[in-house]
This record gives structure tokens, C-alpha cells and sequence, in this order.
């Protein structure tokens, strides 16, 4: 069947995200005076300075950063979204309200109290703004490894021990499988946002852990290189679109976990 | 893992099994074998410990007391990946990231059958259930009738003494339940292989079976086969859960034994076979059994008819003031609605039990 | 069925949520000498700042622009959800993936994006830190809705026709009743953050719209009025923490919208 | 809102009623009464366009050609909310976030009936179904029999003269549908309101309804008495939709009518009405209508055998090479399989159809 034309979503798509980021994109390619006002003429020395010997070492920082925040996330998230999918439906729901909580209020007030909480040895570096992002980021893991979890049949499992799987081989040949789905996507929900954090390193790293966010914000406010900034933004966007584009990939492959019943 | 390891014995033994959950018997105290090659089914009620029975015999759960055999061997203490016992499940629980081979292959894969032996058994195991040309489907994309085939080959395909069956056709529309049941017993005769099936499906297993065990709160009433179940059920639950039946309540006649006086009501003659003990008897004759005509034990008027292709059943309302249900062939002319008329029956064909007062 | 008991989870809340919150609070009960260091002695002095002739008006300000903004992403929402909802299956899958986008790539892109196409009559006011907000905000509302628009039996409609509904009573009386637990996830997942949005004021605002997360970084970082800026984050926190446990109560008690098949 | 409004003319009337969906037509050209009072049954398998029928009726489609008339009035044109007939829906579309009493007024309520009338109401629909004390129970701590009956309620409650059932029994368990279909009928006769019934299942149809149609691929087969179905069913189609039937094929005889020469066996006698024309015949008849012997019309091998309680059925294989299925009492003594026996039928018994070569 085919469903009427989705024209109001599509309209704030384009309106709300491509026009802004075809904006960006624009600047990107301009000159610029010295004042840092945007010239006609196009240019490619924002994107000379955005893949050049200052950005780079900035750009693989982030990237490691994110990726070590994201593995941190899953190894704590996956055993946490076990326990938590066996629990019964009505506490699993409690959970999940509470797991919410961190998302939702403000993370100003938590960046302010792990500030404070964290070790003065750790303030101001990379570790320790890499502890404060898998502490903030874990819920964006968790919710989806939980709801992956949630949808494997129990029997499932059951069937394969009953077939001669030992409880490992149950793991890794069902249980593992039918989850990697959710845990693509707690991964790209991790990772995504965490390349391109601003506000976690701005204050636990107190100006001395430069990532690819505080460098954009820096261009673009005090140093009012708006072709240099707009280039590392629309760097950030490709890195963060192809692994995106292949977590889609890989999810959207992926089996529904929880076969439906006999259809007539 | 040819039959060379395989100890003696009946394909599955339990003895004097237990098991209780939140302090409730599930199962209590309950003995039952299945010989090799044997068919036998299991009915019950929901909540009669049908399905815990089978994951006792696969070790997904263990007793609380008693031994569980597989071929002779105690396998009591024993986890399910160790017991060659495999079971079809009653939602399939296939693995849905597999395809066809891949989930039939499953059981000889964790065993460390090499991938060429193993290609040839599972196409030989869905030649069985007639899937050969599925072998690399998605199982999302089959039928229910197809899963529960897949799901039946992958229980098969190890060729272990006994298959456990979980309420198999439970899921299936009713028009495809009884041609699967033909192809469960056709494998079961060509593989020699023992299955305990579990239904809530009268029909089924009487059908079916070689012999029917009836479970009621844990325990087994009765064991044995469709024709003695059926023809001499032991108690009042088994005649009732086996067929529909008519009760009338009544007590042994004063005047010599082989009469029961019903309750309100005449005497009937009964077999010479001793009566029951209880001092209350309750005696159920099955609706196929009951005539009509102009003479019989019981007045009682016609105040319902249906008509349902192979039989017509009449509903009655006797002058015990107890409806009654008769089943009569449909090619019989029946008198209309609102006739009276008189209903007796066989004595063999009278099932006489007593129940406590 | 009683479930494992939910350690991970638990020790998750505790130490990353719980903790700093706490510590934050005791920051707010604290006095501080004139450098900014908080020292041992009790004082409600920043309670008093944070709820003075100062702040009320500012966070009268931040619960009246996230009040808006939750106001205008319902209403903008909730047509999209319904067309969403219709969609096939697959098509369906699709737009959530692409939905999600925005939520994922990095604000600081889209904020620099329109920044630059804000009319320069916005730019520095809160009309226009209020419609980037709205812009960013909307996915949150968008895909609780279309969840809850999903689960709805299109059945129950039909009956609701079927049974002498007008088009317009079977929407007042079925399915917004059947939609408005989605409705209010949707509505606390936007004013919640929006009410301690800091990124959208500090840079759209251009420091001419103050708002409580500006105010409470300003207090932190360049003023050091440490229990001040504690105080008003549990100001924020209290002004959160009590919608929030009132939609969670009310969307606890909403139905479940697709009855479950006949049990045995 | 009593009946002082409605018009004269049968509860629902179809004149030559068609509907496409994507270039198929899912109706064609259906034509179809059901009379005030009356319960006419719908069968046919999926996709038969049986559900879609309903639709028409009730006004969430319209047809692309032909009329609907309710109580004599054309509502062709009318929105299913100005339309005065109900619908139980296959999955009871109950509305979750409305207590029991809430969905049973829902329609009363719409049709602005104040609220004490509607309370008073809603307890009678509550009643004939069964389902008095249980008002303000919330929808979802309900069984599916329960829903069911709120389901049937609701589509009572506003006494109209007509209410569509569509596969009301379907989503139920089977030790359910029996009871749950008396209690319909029961309703039906007491409040005189007409049902179009849908099912899938020949057995719920040709026990409860007062006529039956047969739908096939978007067009009404045949509509008669539910014996007039079973009897004389008017094509293969039917005969095979309404019950089990062994066909044969042949042609007819050159030694003259009445008698039908079968594909490489014997010749059968028929009665004597008139041979269809098509140069082959169809020749089916019922398993309870073959009778085994020592004589008869043809040799068959006993080859299994199924006990169900009420009957056994045996699979003969006969000399023609055709499978057959005989279905015998179960207190008749039956030979053993593997014994040779002959088979024989009644000619009244054989439904003979001509077939296109």
C-alpha cells in the first residue's frame, strides 16, 4: 500500500537541516576578508586550513576520543541491557524512565558536579573528558541494546541449548547476532555526537583538550575564520555521515529479531 | 555419533518426577515412558504441566525429585546441550538470522559435523518435511506451515532416539493442521523415531498417537491407547477432557446391582460389572450413543437443532430438568424441534463412576 | 516472574547521575570566599541569589521560551506524525532514519548554519533563539509521536466511523486520546532540555538573550559564584523534575494503544 | 431513534455491487439480500473478497459500481458514520482507553442519546451478552472471549436492523467458538436483528446460519439453506469448500444417461437426472458417504486409519490409483489396514459436475 505524500516532514527537512547545512557548506568555499567578513569570490583555503597539519591532529584526536568513548559505552551497556531485558515488563519500564533521566535534565548541572568530582590530576585532559563523555553518553547505548535485547525471543536461546549449544555458543551464534543490530545503533548514537562534542571538552577540559567542536566554535567565534570553521564542520559532517550510512546499512540488513506468527 | 553409543532402554523414562515452581507441584510425582519408535501424546488443560513435563525431558529445566532417561542413560543431572533429546517448539523459535540450511544445520554444527556431511544431512532432513528447494530462504519469508516444517527437520536432523513436540500445530490455521499431522506421523513411522507430543488437542492425539497419556494438575491419569482412553476412560476428567459427554447423577438401585437409580428419575440398566464404590454415582453416556425414539429411559423434548454437514446435533432438555446433547448421522431423518420423544442408550456404552459425597 | 536484580544498571544511576547531582547540591548550601572558592561553612546565601529579583525573571524567561517551543513543536509535530504514520511499513523506517539525522549530526553545524540565514532582525532575540530551538527540538517530539501514532489500530478508527463518529469526534474522542501518552513523552523530551538549553542562547542569543543555562555557565566560569550557579542548576532541576514526574505518571496510566490478541 | 424511521424493504440489500483495488476486482458484480431477522452466513477462503463485502455494507469502502440499500433506503453515497449498521471486527477494534460501559455507549453516544438513557442501555447490551457485572472493567484486563462479547454488544447496543459480523470467532480458542457462537445466535433470535456473518470455517456457517453463501474470487457461487449447500452443492468449488469429498473423474457412458464411466475403471450408475455436459465429469463423493464391502464399485486397499472418538477414518488407495478417504462410526467394527475391500455409495449421494476439457 501506498501511503499519502509525507510533504510535511520532508519540508522541515529541508528547511530545518539541508538548507542550513548547504549554508555551511557555502561559506566553506568563499575568501574571506581580514575583518572575517564573507566574501563573494569562491575559495578553497578554508578547506587547505581544514585538512591541513593544525586540523588534522585535532580531527584524529576527536576521532579517538569517540571511538574510545563509544567502546567504553558498549562494553558497560551490553551487560547492563542483559539484566535489564530480564527483568519483567512493568520494573524494564521503570528502568527505562529512569535510564532516561541523565538525557533529559540539564547536562550543564552534571558537567558542573563531575567537575568537581573528578580527580584534579584528570581535570583538563583528555581522560578525563573521555570519563565524562561514557558517563554521559551510556544512556544513548543502553536504550537501544535494551530494546535489541528485549526482542529476542527467550526461546530462542532456550532452542539453541536444547540443540546442543553451550551456553557460549548460544551467545555468540544467537544471542550476539540477533542483538548487533541495536548495538550498531547504540554505537552510531554514541559515536556520532561524540566527534562532534563542544560542551564536555569545553569545560572538564578547561582549554587544554582542543577537539574538533571547541576548534569549530573557536574559528568561528574569536578567530572569525568562517571558511576555515565552515570547512572543519562539513569535514566533521562526511566523517560522521559514512560510518552513519554504513550503520544504516548494516541495521537495516539486519533480521527481525522476533518472528512474527503464522499469517493466514 | 552413529547408534554405536546408544545404551539400552526406552527412548525416554521418567521416574517419579516432581517438579514444583513458587511452591506449586507442577508436575507431581508422575512416571511415564516412551519406547523407541513410539508415538505418544500428552493431553491435558492449560495449566496441567503438559509443557514442563517436555522441558524436564530436555534439561531445560531439572526435577525437584525423580530421574529423567534417555535411551537407559540418567541424564538427571545433565544440561539440555548434552542430551540427545531435541524438541520442536511451540512457537518455532527459529533463529531468525539463519536461513533454512542454516537452522536445520544448527544442531550438527554445535555436535562438530564437518561442513560437507553436514550439507548432505540437512538436505536429506528437509527432503523429510519436503523442503528440499528451501535450503537458502530467509526464514521470514515462510508460511507458518513452512517454519513449523523447518523447525521439525531441525529437531530430525541429528537423528537422536526421540523428538519432544510442543503444542506443534498450535499455530498453524486449523485447514493446514491436519495435513501436517499426516506428515508428522509419516516421518515418525519411516524414522522409527520416538516422539512425546504435547497438545491440548483431543483430536490430535487421538488421532495420531500410539498411545495418549491424559496430565490433570501434574499427575498422570491415565496411559494407554486412543481406543482405551476413549472406550475406558478411568475417571470422570478423562471421559470429559476426551470427548464431550453427557452427565447424569444418580445412585447404585436398592434393588440388586447392574441398575443405578438416577437422580429424580427411573432406573437404568447397566452392564453386570460391579458399580463404583462412591455412594454417589455419576454415569455419562457420550452424544453419538444416545438414541431417540418412542421408548427409552428418559422423556425429553427436542429444543435445538444444528446441522453441521457430516452429523446433526439435537440439543435436549430431559425431564431431569438436565439438557442433554445427542449427535445424530445427518442422512437419518431427525423429528423437528419441539417434539418429544424418549432417550436410551447401550449399557456398554454408559460410563458409570462415583464420586465422593 | 521476578527478574536477576539489576545491579549494573543501578550502580550506573548512582554513580553518574546521583553523585554529581548530589555534589552539586552540597555546593549550593556552601559559602564562598571572594576568588570564588567555596569553602566549609553553610549558607543559603545562593539559594537566596538564585531565587532572588535577579534570577526569577530569567527563569521565568527560560520556562516561557521552552513552554513556546514544546507548544510549537506539537503543534508542527503532530501532522507529520499522523502522515508518518500511514506510510508502509518500509517507507516508514526509512524517514525515522532520516529524522533522526538531525539529532545526530552536530549541532554545532546547524547552529553556525543558521545563524548565517537568520534575518539579521532575529539575530540576538529570543523570537530567534526560540525558532532554532524549534528546529533542533522537533525530532525529539516527532518520533514519540509517530511511535504512538503507530501503535494505534487503524481498526479502532474504522470503528469509531463505523460505530457513527464523525471524522472529527473520531479523532477527539479515539485517537488523540490513544496518541496523547506519545504527545507527553514528546512534550517533556523538548521543554525539559529546552527549558537548560545553553548551546542555542549563548551562540543564536549573541549574549544579548540571558536564559538560565547562560546564566548558570556565566555564574560558573566567569563570575565563580559557585553555590549561585549550584542553586540555580537545582532551581532548574526542581522545575524539571516535577513536569517530568507528572507526565511520567500520566503517560504510566495511558492504555496500551493495539489491544493484544485473545490469551488463553 | 426508534424504528418509526426506518423504511420498509429487506435489513441489507447489494444490487450487482463491484469494487477493484488496483486493477482486481476483489467483488464482481455481487448480488445479495439478507432479510429482516435473518442470519445469512458468508464463507470462502482468503482473499475471496469476504471481508471486503462487509466494507461495502458498512461504509469504509464504497463501490465503484452497483448500490447498497439498509432497510430499503439507498446509502450508496452515505459515510459509514450516517449508515445505521454495526460491526464486530475480526480483532474487536475495542477502543483500550475506554472502560467496558464506555465502549458499549460509544455509539449512543455519538448519536447524542442523553446520559441516563445511554446507562440504562448500555446494562440491557451488557446483559444479553453476558457481561452485566463487568461495566466498569477496563478492555484490556479482559479474555478474548469477553472482548469478544463487549465487541458484540457495542455493535448491538443502538438496535439497528442490522449487524455485520466479521470472523467474529476467529481470534478465539477453539474450546471458545462453540459456546461463544450459541450465545450469538441466541442474541439473534431474541433481538430479530439481521447478521451478515463472515467466517472462513464451512462448520460455524452451516450450523448457525439460515442460509449461506459461498464466495469464490469476488462472486457469490451459491446462497441456499445450509442442507441445501451440503446437499446440493451447485459446483466442485462448493461441494469442496463446504466439506471433505473424494472426487473421481470419467466421462459419461456411451451405453446411455445415468451412468458415468470413471478414468480407467468400472462403470457407476447415477440417478437418473440428466448428466452435466462438459465431455469429462467430476464424480465426488462424501467420506461418510462410502460404504465398504465384499461388493461394490471398485477395489481399494486399507492403507491407514484414524481413530477421533466419534469416527474412524480410513485411507484406501483404490484401483483407479486415486487416494480415498471413507469416515465410518466408531462403534462399527472396521478391518484391519491392509485388507482389499470394495467400495460403494449411494447414487444419490455422488455430486456430478462437468468439467471444461
Amino acid at each position: 500500500m501506498k501511503g499519502p505524500a509525507a510533504w510535511p516532514p520532508l519540508i522541515y527537512l529541508v528547511a530545518f537541516f539541508l538548507v542550513p547545512t548547504c549554508l555551511v557548506a557555502s561559506y566553506s568555499l568563499r575568501a574571506r576578508d581580514f575583518s572575517g567578513h564573507i566574501r563573494a569570490e569562491a575559495s578553497v583555503e578554508g578547506w587547505r586550513e581544514a585538512t591541513g597539519s593544525y586540523s588534522m591532529p585535532i580531527l584524529g584526536r576527536s576521532l579517538a576520543l569517540a571511538g574510545a568513548v563509544t567502546a567504553a559505552c558498549l562494553v558497560l551497556g551490553y551487560p547492563c541491557a542483559m539484566v535489564l531485558a530480564r527483568q519483567p515488563k512493568g520494573q524494564r519500564r521503570a528502568w527505562v524512565v529512569l535510564l532516561s533521566f541523565p538525557l533529559v535534565t540539564s547536562q550543564l548541572l552534571r558537567i558542573f558536579g563531575w567537575l568537581n568530582l573528578l580527580p584534579l590530576s584528570l581535570r583538563g585532559t583528555t581522560w578525563g573528558v573521555g570519563l565524562v563523555m561514557a558517563a554521559a553518553y551510556l544512556p544513548f547505548m543502553l536504550l537501544p541494546l535494551l530494546r535489541a535485547c528485549e526482542r529476542v525471543d527467550p526461546d530462542v536461546r532456550l532452542a539453541a541449548l536444547d540443540l546442543g549449544a553451550t551456553p557460549w555458543q548460544a551467545f555468540h551464534r544467537v544471542t550476539w547476532p540477533l542483538t548487533r543490530p541495536g548495538a550498531i545503533a547504540g554505537c552510531s548514537l554514541v559515536f556520532i555526537p561524540a566527534a562532534g562534542e563542544y560542551l564536555i571538552p569545553h569545560f572538564i577540559g578547561e582549554g587544554k583538550v582542543t577537539v574538533l567542536g571547541t576548534m569549530i566554535v573557536e574559528e568561528f567565534m574569536e578567530r572569525r575564520n568562517w571558511p576555515f570553521a565552515s570547512a572543519a564542520a562539513m569535514v566533521l559532517l562526511i566523517v560522521i555521515v559514512v560510518p552513519a550510512a554504513v550503520s544504516i546499512r548494516l541495521s537495516g540488513k539486519g533480521p527481525r529479531a522476533r518472528p512474527g506468527g503464522a499469517s493466514e | 555419533m552413529g547408534s554405536s553409543d546408544r545404551a539400552d532402554g526406552p527412548a525416554i523414562e521418567l521416574r517419579e518426577v516432581s517438579k514444583r515452581f513458587g511452591g506449586r507441584a507442577v508436575i507431581d510425582g508422575t512416571s511415564l515412558t516412551v519406547g523407541r519408535g513410539e508415538f505418544l501424546a500428552l493431553i491435558g488443560p492449560s495449566g496441567s504441566g503438559k509443557s514442563t513435563l517436555l522441558k524436564l525431558v530436555s534439561g531445560i529445566e531439572s526435577p525437584d525429585s525423580g530421574r529423567v532417561l534417555l535411551s537407559g542413560q540418567d541424564v538427571t543431572e545433565q544440561p539440555p546441550y548434552r542430551r540427545r533429546v531435541h524438541t520442536v517448539f511451540q512457537n518455532y523459535a527459529l533463529f531468525p538470522h539463519l536461513d533454512v540450511a542454516g537452522n536445520v544445520g544448527f544442531p550438527l554444527r554445535m555436535a562438530g559435523v564437518d561442513r560437507r556431511t553436514r550439507s548432505a544431512r540437512v538436505a536429506q532432513a528437509l527432503d523429510w518435511v519436503e523442503l528440499g528447494p528451501f535450503a537458502s530462504r530467509r526464514v521470514e519469508a515462510l508460511s507458518g506451515g513452512e517454519r513449523q516444517r523447518v523447525a521439525l527437520a531441525r529437531a530430525l536432523v541429528s537423528e537422536s532416539e526421540a523428538v519432544l513436540l510442543d503444542e506443534p500445530l498450535s499455530a498453524l490455521d486449523p485447514h493446514l493442521r491436519t495435513q501436517t499431522l499426516e506428515l508428522l506421523q509419516d516421518i515418525q513411522e519411516r524414522l522409527k523415531v520416538a516422539y512425546l507430543y504435547v497438545t491440548h488437542d483431543r483430536e490430535e492425539a487421538l488421532r495420531a498417537a500410539h498411545r495418549v497419556g491424559v496430565l490433570n494438575q501434574g499427575r498422570l491419569e491415565q496411559v494407554g491407547p486412543p481406543e482405551e482412553i476413549y472406550r475406558r476412560p478411568v475417571s470422570p476428567f478423562v471421559a470429559s477432557f476426551i470427548g464431550p459427554i453427557n452427565w447424569l447423577s444418580g445412585e447404585r438401585s436398592e434393588q440388586g446391582d447392574g441398575w443405578v437409580e438416577l437422580s429424580g428419575g427411573p432406573r437404568v440398566p447397566t452392564t453386570s460389572r460391579t458399580l463404583p464404590a462412591g455412594p454417589k454415582l455419576l454415569l455419562g453416556v457420550r452424544p453419538q450413543d444416545l438414541w431417540l425414539g418412542l421408548e427409552g429411559f428418559l422423556g425429553a423434548r427436542i429444543v435445538g437443532r444444528q446441522f453441521s454437514g457430516t452429523s446433526v446435533s439435537l440439543r435436549l432438555m430431559s425431564e431431569l430438568g438436565v439438557p442433554l446433547t445427542a449427535e445424530l448421522r445427518a442422512d437419518v431423518e431427525t423429528p423437528p424441534v419441539g417434539t418429544d420423544v424418549r432417550v436410551s442408550w447401550s449399557p456398554e456404552e454408559a460410563h458409570i463412576f462415583g464420586v465422593a459425597p
